[in-house]
């Protein structure tokens, strides 16, 4: 695979198409899969992303007395536009939007634009369950982030750049996640946690009412529902240039893998948080700092001494 | 092509500004397809009963000696992602430096452990 | 479908784009102002979220413009690590207020007389300093490509100068126990009673 | 341009009425009827909504009694709209409620009558100062809170407008974050319903669904919901219910038969072999389904410690505020006392998915464990709070009228009365403890 080259700012709408696409392609696998489970046709489940999205757009607007209406609409309109942030970065086999040349870092400082969302729909409708699922996330936060930080970095070792498009470049033939599996696993437990639904999602599980979602109705809850499948995406999305080889594969061209990897991470994304139970942060705390921590530093120093011996 | 790093970031100012009118754009659709295109305000929901007071508050966050941790700990990032890029040329002593430095962090965080700190108190 | 993008892409990529050395001190001049007026607002406000993420969007202004002068490894984690401190520090503001945090009218200022003073004289002091001090012109253009910059930072904190590393370590350790300690109402002893064996207390290790 | 749009907004009326979403209450009373509600929601691919802004329809299930009118209400004033309401107070109304309810929110004209006739703002928001902004009270501190620092605490009553709540149950808790400080237990009544045995196994299936539902294991959930569904009740099934139903009884005159698929019952004689082989099979399924959570090492570990004791949140009392006053009478209702029970979510659930465990006499229990829960929450966060209510499955319907009139909601929000209570039996009790282990 060649240079990234980056392309004008009008495809964004495509990107933006794409992630849209995808997110209901989310929605329609977790619809498919709960009708499935429950015995009901899984194709009327997988028609659920396009009922709720009508339902939503016909339901009205509801807001809270004394709400922080600002901090509210800055955490609902964020969490539509946090995912394209990310995919900004992610090339699309030879094209990406924003060639950074810390296109890693910029990745990651989304992930923790998106503490900052979830706790300001928790604060803004001045209600107790939202505001206890912003708190919760927050906690559970302490546990995947540093994780999720040094799983980051492992790859951009390896390829001796920040910059998205060399980290795909540098593995040619054998994608990192073949032998940075620990990295990736630690990754994808990150991006479980920051698409805030599933297993790792103390913000807004039925246990505490749906949390920040509970005082959301309308087009504000189409956004933030559509955006937290959107940040699932964007986390699978940033995975393949990562950890997947990018855009490198027999056949198919390069923008057509992406898509293709894209797609199998966040349906193998999907099926795993809907098979694993909601973990609560007290317990994830405590193994995010003594297992997926330690574990993530000793997969980077397994890369870094690699890299050292082949340079 | 010497400015093409920064129309780099001029692609994530497309990105913003386009979410900034698609965000705009999904509320003014919503507002022809709603029942009713204004908001109605409500008071917030606890299980049907009024609420005794207002719930923003001096929140409790009994997870903060985490934070403290977490926040001495993710200083180290800063060091982090520079240390990426020379690690191969600078070789041996670029892992040793930093490993000793992360494990010197890791002790802290044991003992943080230790004192209780993961757990909840 | 690939070659249409391709082509498209071309054509678009073609274009010439307007000089950007203009855009960018305009940009780093609007984001400069934005910083400003954020952080200016921090103090108007009567809600500690919101002075908190003022706080934190005018942190992110300072970053763009770092990145907009062509820094961009540390623009962005400028951005990064504001973020990150301001959500924590949001919960402990609203935590620790002496009063409710977001209803009632509040003021950030504190003795706010010598506290301008202060703020006036290292402003002005911090400004002289800017434009008397005689900065080093630098003998080459700047590298074109800003990961360079990155790289030198990586390469001036790892290559010659170690001592940065080992005297941020246990500095860094340091802060982490006093923290704990600080911060950790009730430790080992306390939980597990003296002979840490969870015995003379109830509640033991979990 | 409004008239333009009509088209559009009728399409996505249709859209949208398939998904509808419902805020299902239930009366104590009610459990048959909810269930036959769900049951009826499955089918047309409704779903269950999780608080009323993401709510269509309310649908209140059994026969509400005294208390239940504001509340009730309020939560219709709290739905964003298009929205509809229906009472079902016996599966046999499921039918047309649910058809009542599609054709109202499809009525694109009545909804917008309806949404215009709103008042935008809820009449009882007044001005306020800065002290009450909006009329409402600034949340207060407690001084002797944790640490040592004033933090505020929050007053917030679960339920009974709660899903996965036990019918009818309102829970007052204090929260200091999301810690329980304080809590009382009332229970909203519901009318009085004849309390069948055959029912019981479905019962202890849906409150399995509700905890794993709670927990967040939703395929086994909804395996534990389809069970519940399948269990061969006649009652459950059939849409007429004997109006001539006795009262409630819960001495052992009428005591459900935990026993019932396995063993024989009333019901069991009066279907012949078909009915026992199919009793057969649905038992098999519920030990199949035991195994699967009791196999779960993800569950287990999920839910080990849901009830771990953060220590107290009332500085005073530190965390032996709770082994509480009578180990024995906890651990009659599931509660193991003594370690805080740190198992006891996934040891009540697999209690409530095995057959052969007996419950002689569910009425006693449950208003002991409705005695115990408020003392027994106390340091425990919101999350395990709700899990442990779901798992010791209480039936509200077996109280009885002294016990009913004992739990009435009171007057008064305040809880300070209590609250002192509660305090001093927790230095009570420290220092009984202290002589129990020192």
């Amino acid at each position: 695979m060649g240079e990234v080259v980056q392309v004008a700012a009008p495809w964004v709408l495509l990107a933006a198409l794409l992630l849209g696409m995808a997110a209901l392609g989310v929605a329609a696998l977790d619809g498919a899969l709960a009708a499935r489970a429950a015995c009901r046709p899984a194709s009327v489940g997988a028609q659920h992303p396009l009922v709720e999205t009508a339902r939503l757009l016909r339901q009205r607007r509801r807001t809270t007395v004394a709400a922080d209406t600002l901090l509210r609409h800055v955490a609902v309109g964020g969490f539509a536009v946090a995912p394209l942030l990310m995919v900004a970065v992610v090339p699309l086999g030879e094209w990406v939007l924003a060639d950074a040349s810390v296109g890693v870092v910029w990745f990651n400082a989304v992930d923790v634009l998106v503490w900052v969302l979830v706790w300001l729909a928790g604060w803004g409708p001045n209600a107790a369950w939202s505001l206890t699922g912003g708190y919760r996330f927050l906690a559970q936060a302490m546990a995947y982030e540093l994780p999720l930080m040094f799983a980051l970095t492992a790859p951009a070792v390896a390829a001796g750049s920040l910059r998205v498009g060399d980290v795909a470049g540098g593995q040619q033939g054998l994608p990192y996640v073949v032998w940075m599996p620990v990295a990736f696993l630690v990754y994808c437990v990150g991006v479980l946690a920051f698409s805030v639904r599933g297993p790792l999602s103390p913000a807004g599980g039925p246990v505490i009412s749906s949390g920040v979602l509970a005082e959301l109705s309308g087009v504000d809850r189409l956004l933030v529902l559509a955006g937290r499948a959107g940040l699932l995406v964007a986390g699978a999305a940033f995975a393949v240039p990562l950890f997947l080889g990018g855009g490198s594969g027999p056949l198919l061209p390069g923008w057509l893998w992406v898509l293709v990897k894209t797609a199998l991470l966040t349906a193998a994304l999907v099926v795993v948080r809907r098979r694993l139970p909601d973990v609560r942060p007290e317990r994830f705390l405590a193994l995010g700092w003594t297992v997926l921590l330690p574990a993530a530093l000793l997969q980077l120093l397994v890369v870094s001494v690699v890299v050292v011996v082949r340079s | 092509m010497a400015d093409a790093a920064t129309s780099g970031w001029a692609g994530l100012l497309a990105v913003l500004v386009l979410g900034a009118v698609g965000v705009a754009g999904a509320f003014a659709v919503h507002r022809l397809t709603a029942v009713a295109p204004r908001g109605l305000t409500a008071w917030p929901w606890l299980s049907g009963w009024h609420p005794p007071e207002h719930a923003l508050s001096r929140y409790h966050a009994r997870w903060y000696p985490v934070t403290v941790v977490f926040l001495a700990f993710d200083v180290e990032m800063l060091f982090m992602y520079p240390w990426v890029l020379v690690v191969a040329d600078v070789g041996v002593s670029a892992v040793v430096e930093m490993f000793v430095f992360l494990g010197v962090l890791l002790l802290g965080v044991l003992w943080a452990r230790r004192e209780g700190a993961f757990s909840w108190q | 479908m690939s070659l249409a993008f391709n082509e498209l892409s071309s054509v678009v990529l073609e274009t010439p784009l307007p000089d950007l050395s203009v855009l960018r001190g305009v940009a780093v001049t609007a984001l400069g102002v934005v910083a400003v007026v954020t952080g200016a607002l921090v103090f108007r406000v009567d809600s500690m979220a919101r002075a908190t993420y003022l706080l934190a969007a005018s942190f992110v202004a300072v970053g763009a413009a770092v990145v907009a002068l062509h820094l961009d490894y540390v623009g962005v984690v400028v951005v990064l690590m504001m973020l990150m401190e301001m959500a924590v520090m949001g919960v402990f503001m609203v935590m620790l207020m002496g009063m409710n945090p977001a209803l009632m009218p509040m003021s950030m200022v504190h003795s706010g007389r010598r506290a301008l003073a202060a703020a006036g004289t290292s402003f002005v002091v911090l400004t002289v300093g800017i434009l008397l001090v005689d900065w080093p012109t630098r003998p080459d253009a700047p590298p074109s490509d800003p990961g360079a910059t990155t790289y030198s930072l990586g390469d001036a904190l790892m290559g010659d100068h170690m001592l940065v590393m080992m005297v941020v370590s246990p500095v860094m350790l340091a802060t982490i126990v006093a923290g704990v300690v600080l911060a950790q109402a009730h430790g080992r002893y306390e939980r597990l009673g003296d002979d840490l064996r969870g015995t003379s207390r109830q509640g033991g290790r979990r | 341009m409004a008239v333009s749009l009509r088209p559009l907004q009728r399409v996505l009326a249709r859209w949208a009425v398939r998904g509808t979403t419902v805020l299902l209450v239930e009366a104590p009373g009610g459990w048959a009827a909810r269930v036959a509600v769900e049951r009826a929601m499955a089918e047309r691919g409704w779903r269950a909504a999780s608080s009323p802004a993401d709510a269509d329809a309310l649908v209140v299930c059994g026969t509400p009694g005294d208390g239940w009118g504001e509340v009730l209400e309020r939560t219709w004033a709290q739905l964003p709209g298009p929205r509809a309401r229906a009472s079902v107070a016996a599966p046999s109304e499921v039918p047309g409620a649910l058809e009542g309810l599609a054709a109202s929110l499809l009525d694109d004209d009545v909804q917008r009558v309806d949404a215009a006739a709103r008042d935008l703002v809820p009449a009882d928001v007044e001005p306020g100062d800065d002290m009450h902004p909006a009329g409402l009270e600034l949340a207060g501190g407690e001084d002797d809170l944790r640490d040592g620092l004033e933090m505020d605490v929050l007053r917030v009553p679960l339920g009974p407008v709660l899903p996965d709540w036990p019918a009818g149950l309102v829970l007052r808790t204090v929260l200091s974050g999301d810690v329980v400080v304080r809590a009382r237990v009332e229970v909203l009544p519901g009318a009085p319903q004849r309390q069948d045995p055959a029912d019981d196994v479905a019962r202890r299936l849906d409150a399995a669904a509700q905890v794993l539902r709670l927990a967040g294991a939703d395929d086994l959930a909804a395996r534990a919901v389809r069970l519940r569904d399948a269990v061969p009740a006649p009652r459950t099934s059939s849409t007429d219910r004997p109006e001539d139903a006795p009262s409630p009884r819960t001495s052992s005159t009428h005591r459900p038969q935990r026993g019932a698929l396995s063993g024989t019952s009333s019901t069991d004689r009066r279907e012949g072999g078909a009915g026992a082989a199919q009793r057969r099979r649905s038992a098999g399924d519920v030990r199949e389904l035991r195994g699967r959570v009791e196999r779960s090492r993800v569950l287990a570990w999920a839910l080990r410690e849901a009830d771990v004791v953060t220590s107290s949140p009332t500085s005073g009392a530190e965390s032996d505020a709770a082994p509480a006053s009578a180990p024995d009478d906890l651990r009659d209702v599931g509660l193991d006392a003594r370690r805080r029970t740190r198992d006891d979510v996934r040891t009540l659930l697999l209690g409530l998915l095995d057959l052969d465990a007996r419950d002689d006499d569910p009425g006693r229990r449950i208003r002991a464990a409705l005695d115990a829960l408020p003392e027994r929450l106390v340091g425990v966060d919101v999350v395990s709070a709700r899990l442990l209510v779901a798992a010791l499955d209480l039936r509200t319907d077996t109280l009885d009228a002294d016990d009913l009139a004992a739990l009435a909601p009171r007057e008064d929000d305040s809880d300070d009365d209590s609250s002192d209570d509660d305090s001093d039996d927790g230095s009570d009790q420290h220092m009984h403890h202290g002589h129990a282990h020192g």
